[in-house]
């Protein structure tokens, strides 16, 4: 095992055991924090891919946007600071067989495609102009439609934030 | 000739081939030799923040205290140099009180995500020519990315003291870095439009015939300007330190923390400032770039003989000392005056500078 | 110079803020409050350049040079000549005009030359933890034998040490004082 | 989305069924520690967001009974602890009482004294209104300012200590005239120190009053109409900035102000700023009533005759003055004695303070900085 490999294992220990104790936790806040520590995960697992310009939007939208964003409402909502309430064991282990499946998936489309793991460092580096390109072509390789997906999660967040923090105009007290 | 040069001109990039060749020669394993320079690397960066911060800290009392008719410190050390090593000697001894009430690990953890996400944002600075710890090719996203993450720190201690004044506190910063990160984003975009690259490096040389600040004319002064304003925000600075906002919030997210956590937010908000005053001195000041005039070869040639480190940290210090002037003069804003300004002026203003920064480039209306 | 036009709410008053047309607005108030910010700077900037406009007084330094007002109040004092005589003769007026009680003198008959019973003082205590140095113990003195002194720094670690004696050991009044 | 509120999202007091709070309200206790009440006073705040919903203050943490201490002492002693109210005002609230007791013993005070305590008066009141300057710079987060106020400050405190021996709570004032005559280089330096103000103040504009970000903290904020200066018992500045004609000096004039020439000081607004601005034309117009006086000193006597030990005739006394906060009153209950059977104080600030609920009501928490510090409250004198 060289020191490629151990910084590999450290950051997907990082970024799976953060996902797993935000599903676990039951402070909300804290499951936030190791969320944003998984998040930090995948986007130093960029980094260390040299793949600088995904790393950096990884932490942009989702570590200093979407994290912010679920942050703050939790702030909004009444009890942040109690421990939530044990989930029913039937939502916990469809959950988890949801996960699993997935992670099945995963795995059987890496196994199955060309190796990714094998290549040391990146596999090309895209300069910011290539990436521009790309993003805002509509030819066969152009990302218009990722791109617009993208800012939709960000839009969908910040409604649910809205709505979470809007508090229903009360009536009993409106005339006094 | 070669030496003599060396003599008048110190250089950091000669410090560091010859360093590099050292170690080259002494340690065989690439693998070790990494590790060696990585350390070396980080001991020194870490030195030079705390010194950094010391030097800050004397530098901002010095200005508030003459901004004042008053002295300051003046009874540590010559000149009261040392009063600010007696206060981090202080707040190391202190006890670094968790209140009972408190989400502790969280608690415990909020100062070192706030020093960390700071120091993370120094890694592309060019502190000379041919210096630079990692010169990315997207120097300039990655900083403002870094500092958007700034903001999770200071929510994170708001909310665990359980104190009613730091979580009004974190909401203020959550608020006011979420919106004025667009204005400094925007007001950046403007040189990487000129320079039409994002690596640091480039935008250095870019200014080579001149600073951006003065190649640029009105709209790239403008959107100095709002750059300055910007970060000012960002960083929680006054007047626009409503995080803080001792009279009003009794010390806003950080008024449970005490001792060296204390201090963490202290060296935070330093190395912010450094950071931010660096960064404006890269992007329009020029870097380590001398100062040149036009075709005067004789002056131009003087101003190269001044080492480009002094250049760098001139400029640096130049805008710190604007930031610092802000502070000791200015009253605070009321938070939704703050969002005002950033909505309602700053943003619209630096979306038209950008567009006129986009028909200078495209039309090359710049020198 | 209204910058930030939001938050009209003045408990139903209305408030008549001029038209001038939008844009002159607009940029009419970014420049006037920048040069209202700029002015300020200004200032603070005059004295950063200028140190001997300073007005810090070196405290603890200038102990040597540093005289107070020749009304100041420091502490009530019983001065005494060269023969250790005192003009107080123990009438008490000052502890009657005390208002807070700081003054305790104890007196004792002593019978002179003559044979006379004559009332003298044999502590005069004076608690400067309690005195508010309103002065009205000197108007009331009949004799001018007490005055306020100078010193100031009393701070002790101690509260008992602020308990003076003022007469001295062995001191006696002056014969012109006498009654 | 109209809803009405659940019972369970109200809190209500165990035993006497008052709400206590409503679900999404916030209630911060701002004091008895904090750096903007200037003092011991507790708000308790609810609030709503950033928005202020309601204020209780709470007193009493600095109550020391000073009424009932002055019913002990003799009508020269009780002068002093007046001092101790309003402790910017002191000579001025010192001048109320030895008012109420000459006019109840009949006494005429010599001219000389006269002059006197109104000059000092004066130098009170700008010495307060530079005090009150410097803090409401600080509370809005200008720290400068304060250092700039205190220049000129210090400068009448050395006066105050050249001629009445004490720099805040001075003393100086005894029934029937002050304690002791002008030091004799009291009018070279009163005069060195009003022109220094004089040159000083467009500073203060420079920094403060003209300052776009200052003055959008105060505007428009903080309102309190006439009508309610009038029925919460404003007076001074605080309501003088509301339009309300308060100033003691003008409409019951005392030891000499219907001499001189002088303006009350009135703006209509009633928001933040109109109370600034009354503060800072204040400072103009004592500078102004000084210079009229410090030429033409009268000669004389600086203390009338009085007896060693005052004795009140039997009666009610009322005098009021005009602090630099506004209207204090001093009530006397005599009953021939050497003391007084009752005496009451009639504090500006336990007035003013009572108006700040009103005048918060929908401003956020910054803005209620701005309020305290406008209506500069000393708390000492709150609670007395």
């Amino acid at each position: 095992m060289n020191i490629s490999d151990i910084i590999f294992y450290l950051i997907s220990s990082v970024i799976l055991g953060g996902a797993l104790l935000a599903v676990v936790i039951r402070h909300i806040f804290r499951a936030a924090v190791f969320l944003l520590f998984s998040l930090i995960g995948i986007a130093s697992l960029y980094f260390y891919l040299n793949y600088e310009f995904l790393a950096a939007v990884q932490v942009v939208v989702y570590v200093g946007g979407i994290t912010v964003l679920i942050i703050f409402s939790i702030f909004l909502t009444a009890d942040s600071g109690s421990k939530m309430r044990k989930p029913l064991l039937l939502r916990a282990m469809l959950s988890g067989g949801v996960a699993l499946l997935s992670c099945l998936i995963t795995v059987r489309l890496i196994a199955g495609s060309p190796p990714y793991l094998h290549h040391n460092g990146a596999i090309a580096e895209p300069g910011v102009r290539n990436i521009g390109r790309q993003l805002l072509s509509t030819t066969d390789h152009g990302y218009i439609l990722p791109f617009e997906l993208v800012s939709i999660l960000l839009l969908a967040s910040m409604i649910g934030c809205i709505v979470i923090a809007l508090k229903p105009e009360p009536t009993t007290e409106s005339n006094e | 000739m070669e030496k003599l040069h060396l003599l008048f001109v110190f250089s950091f990039s000669w410090l560091a081939s010859h360093l590099n060749m050292w170690l080259r020669t002494g340690i065989g394993n690439s693998f070790l030799l990494l590790v060696t320079e990585m350390l070396i690397a980080g001991i020194s960066l870490l030195a030079f923040l705390v010194i950094l911060c010391f030097f800050l800290g004397y530098m901002e009392r010095k200005v508030a205290a003459f901004m004042e008719i008053r002295l300051g410190p003046n009874r540590v050390g010559p000149k009261g140099s040392l009063q600010i090593v007696a206060d981090t000697v202080k707040l190391l001894f202190k006890e670094g009180l968790t209140p009972d009430g408190s989400d502790k690990f969280l608690f415990n953890l909020a100062p070192f995500v706030v020093v960390v996400t700071s120091m993370l944002a120094i890694a592309p600075l060019a502190f000379a020519r041919d210096f630079q710890l990692w010169d990315v090719n997207i120097g300039i996203f990655y900083v403002t990315s870094i500092s958007s993450m700034a903001v999770i720190g200071i929510l994170m201690a708001g909310w665990s003291s359980s104190n009613k004044y730091s979580l009004i506190g974190a909401m203020r910063s959550g608020a006011q870095i979420v919106s004025y990160e667009l204005s400094i984003g925007l007001s950046l975009i403007s040189i990487v439009i000129l320079s039409g690259s994002l690596r640091l490096s480039d935008i250095i040389q870019s200014q080579a015939n001149g600073w951006w600040i003065f190649k640029g004319h009105i709209p790239v002064l403008i959107s100095f300007i709002i750059f300055i304003i910007a970060s000012t925000a960002e960083i929680n600075r006054a007047p626009f330190d409503l995080t803080e906002a001792e009279q009003e919030l009794t010390g806003g997210f950080h008024t449970e923390y005490a001792g060296m956590k204390f201090a963490m937010f202290l060296l935070s908000e330093y190395i912010n400032l450094f950071i931010v005053s660096a960064i404006a001195a890269t992007i329009f000041l020029g870097g380590w770039m001398p100062f040149h005039i036009g075709n005067l070869t004789g002056f131009n040639h003087a101003m190269d003989y001044i080492p480009s480190s002094l250049w760098f940290f001139g400029k640096t210090f130049f805008i710190i000392f604007i930031i610092m002037w802000f502070r000791w003069t200015f009253p605070r804003l009321r938070i939704d005056q703050l969002l005002n300004l950033e909505w309602k002026y700053l943003l619209p203003i630096s979306m038209g500078n950008t567009l006129l920064v986009s028909a200078m480039a495209v039309f090359g209306w710049y020198l | 110079m209204v910058l930030i036009t939001g938050y009209v709410k003045m408990n139903g008053t209305e408030i008549n803020i001029k038209k001038t047309g939008f844009l002159k607005e607009y940029f009419g108030t970014i420049f006037t409050s920048l040069s209202s910010l700029l002015t300020g700077m200004k200032l603070t900037g005059y004295y950063f350049i200028h140190p001997n406009k300073i007005i810090t007084e070196q405290y603890p330094d200038n102990r040597a040079t540093l005289k107070m007002a020749e009304r100041f109040r420091g502490e009530v004092t019983l001065p005494h000549n060269e023969n250790n005589e005192h003009r107080c003769n123990g009438c008490q007026s000052c502890e009657i005009a005390c208002p807070n009680g700081s003054i305790k003198i104890v007196t004792k008959h002593e019978i002179s030359e003559d044979g006379k019973k004559k009332k003298r003082i044999d502590t005069w205590v004076y608690h400067l933890e309690m005195c508010t140095f309103c002065n009205l113990c000197i108007e009331a003195c009949p004799s001018k034998a007490i005055v306020m002194g100078k010193k100031f720094e009393h701070s002790v670690y101690d509260k008992s040490q602020l308990v003076k004696i003022l007469n001295k050991p062995g001191s006696k009044v002056m014969k012109e004082a006498e009654e | 989305m109209q809803m009405t509120r659940k019972p369970s999202d109200i809190t209500t007091d165990a035993k006497s069924g008052e709400v206590l709070h409503h679900e999404g309200e916030f209630i911060i206790n701002m004091g008895p520690q904090h750096p903007a009440t200037h003092g011991v006073l507790h708000l308790k705040i609810w609030l709503e967001g950033e928005t202020i919903k309601k204020i209780e203050p709470h007193l009493g943490y600095i109550h020391r009974g000073i009424e009932k201490m002055c019913e002990r002492l003799s009508y020269r002693q009780f002068i002093f602890s007046t001092s101790r109210m309003d402790y910017l005002s002191a000579h001025i609230n010192n001048q109320a009482c030895a008012l109420a007791v000459e006019k109840a013993l009949g006494l005429e005070v010599p001219p000389r004294a006269k002059a006197i305590r109104i000059i000092l008066a004066e130098l009170t009141r700008i010495a307060s209104h530079e005090l009150w300057w410097a803090c409401s710079g600080l509370d809005l987060g200008g720290v400068t300012p304060f250092f700039y106020a205190f220049r000129e400050r210090e400068a009448i405190n050395d006066i105050m200590e050249e001629t009445c021996g004490a720099r805040l709570t001075q003393n100086f004032i005894v029934p029937g005239g002050v304690m002791s005559d002008l030091h004799h280089n009291f009018q070279k330096r009163v005069k060195r120190v009003l022109t220094q103000i004089k040159d000083n103040l467009h500073e203060y504009d420079e920094i403060l009053t003209g300052n776009i970000i200052f003055q959008n903290r105060l505007k428009e904020v903080g309102y309190l109409s006439r009508e309610d200066a009038i029925s919460y018992g404003c007076t001074g500045p605080a309501a003088r900035g509301s339009g309300l004609s308060c100033d003691i000096r003008k409409l019951y004039p005392y030891d000499g102000y219907e001499k001189l020439d002088f303006d009350e000081i009135i703006f209509n607004e009633g928001d933040c700023w109109a109370r600034y601005r009354v503060r800072m034309a204040e400072i103009l117009q004592s500078v102004h009533i000084i210079e009229q006086l410090i030429d033409s000193i009268p000669d004389g006597e600086f203390q009338a005759k009085t007896k060693n030990v005052i004795k009140l005739p039997k009666g009610q006394f009322y005098q009021r003055v005009e602090t630099a906060r506004g209207e204090l009153g001093v009530f006397i209950v005599s009953d021939g004695a050497a003391t007084p059977y009752r005496c009451k104080f009639r504090s500006p600030n336990f007035s003013n303070l009572s108006a700040i609920p009103q005048m918060a009501q929908g401003a956020k928490i910054g803005d209620l900085v701005a309020i305290m510090a406008t209506v500069d409250l000393v708390i000492p004198d709150i609670d007395r």
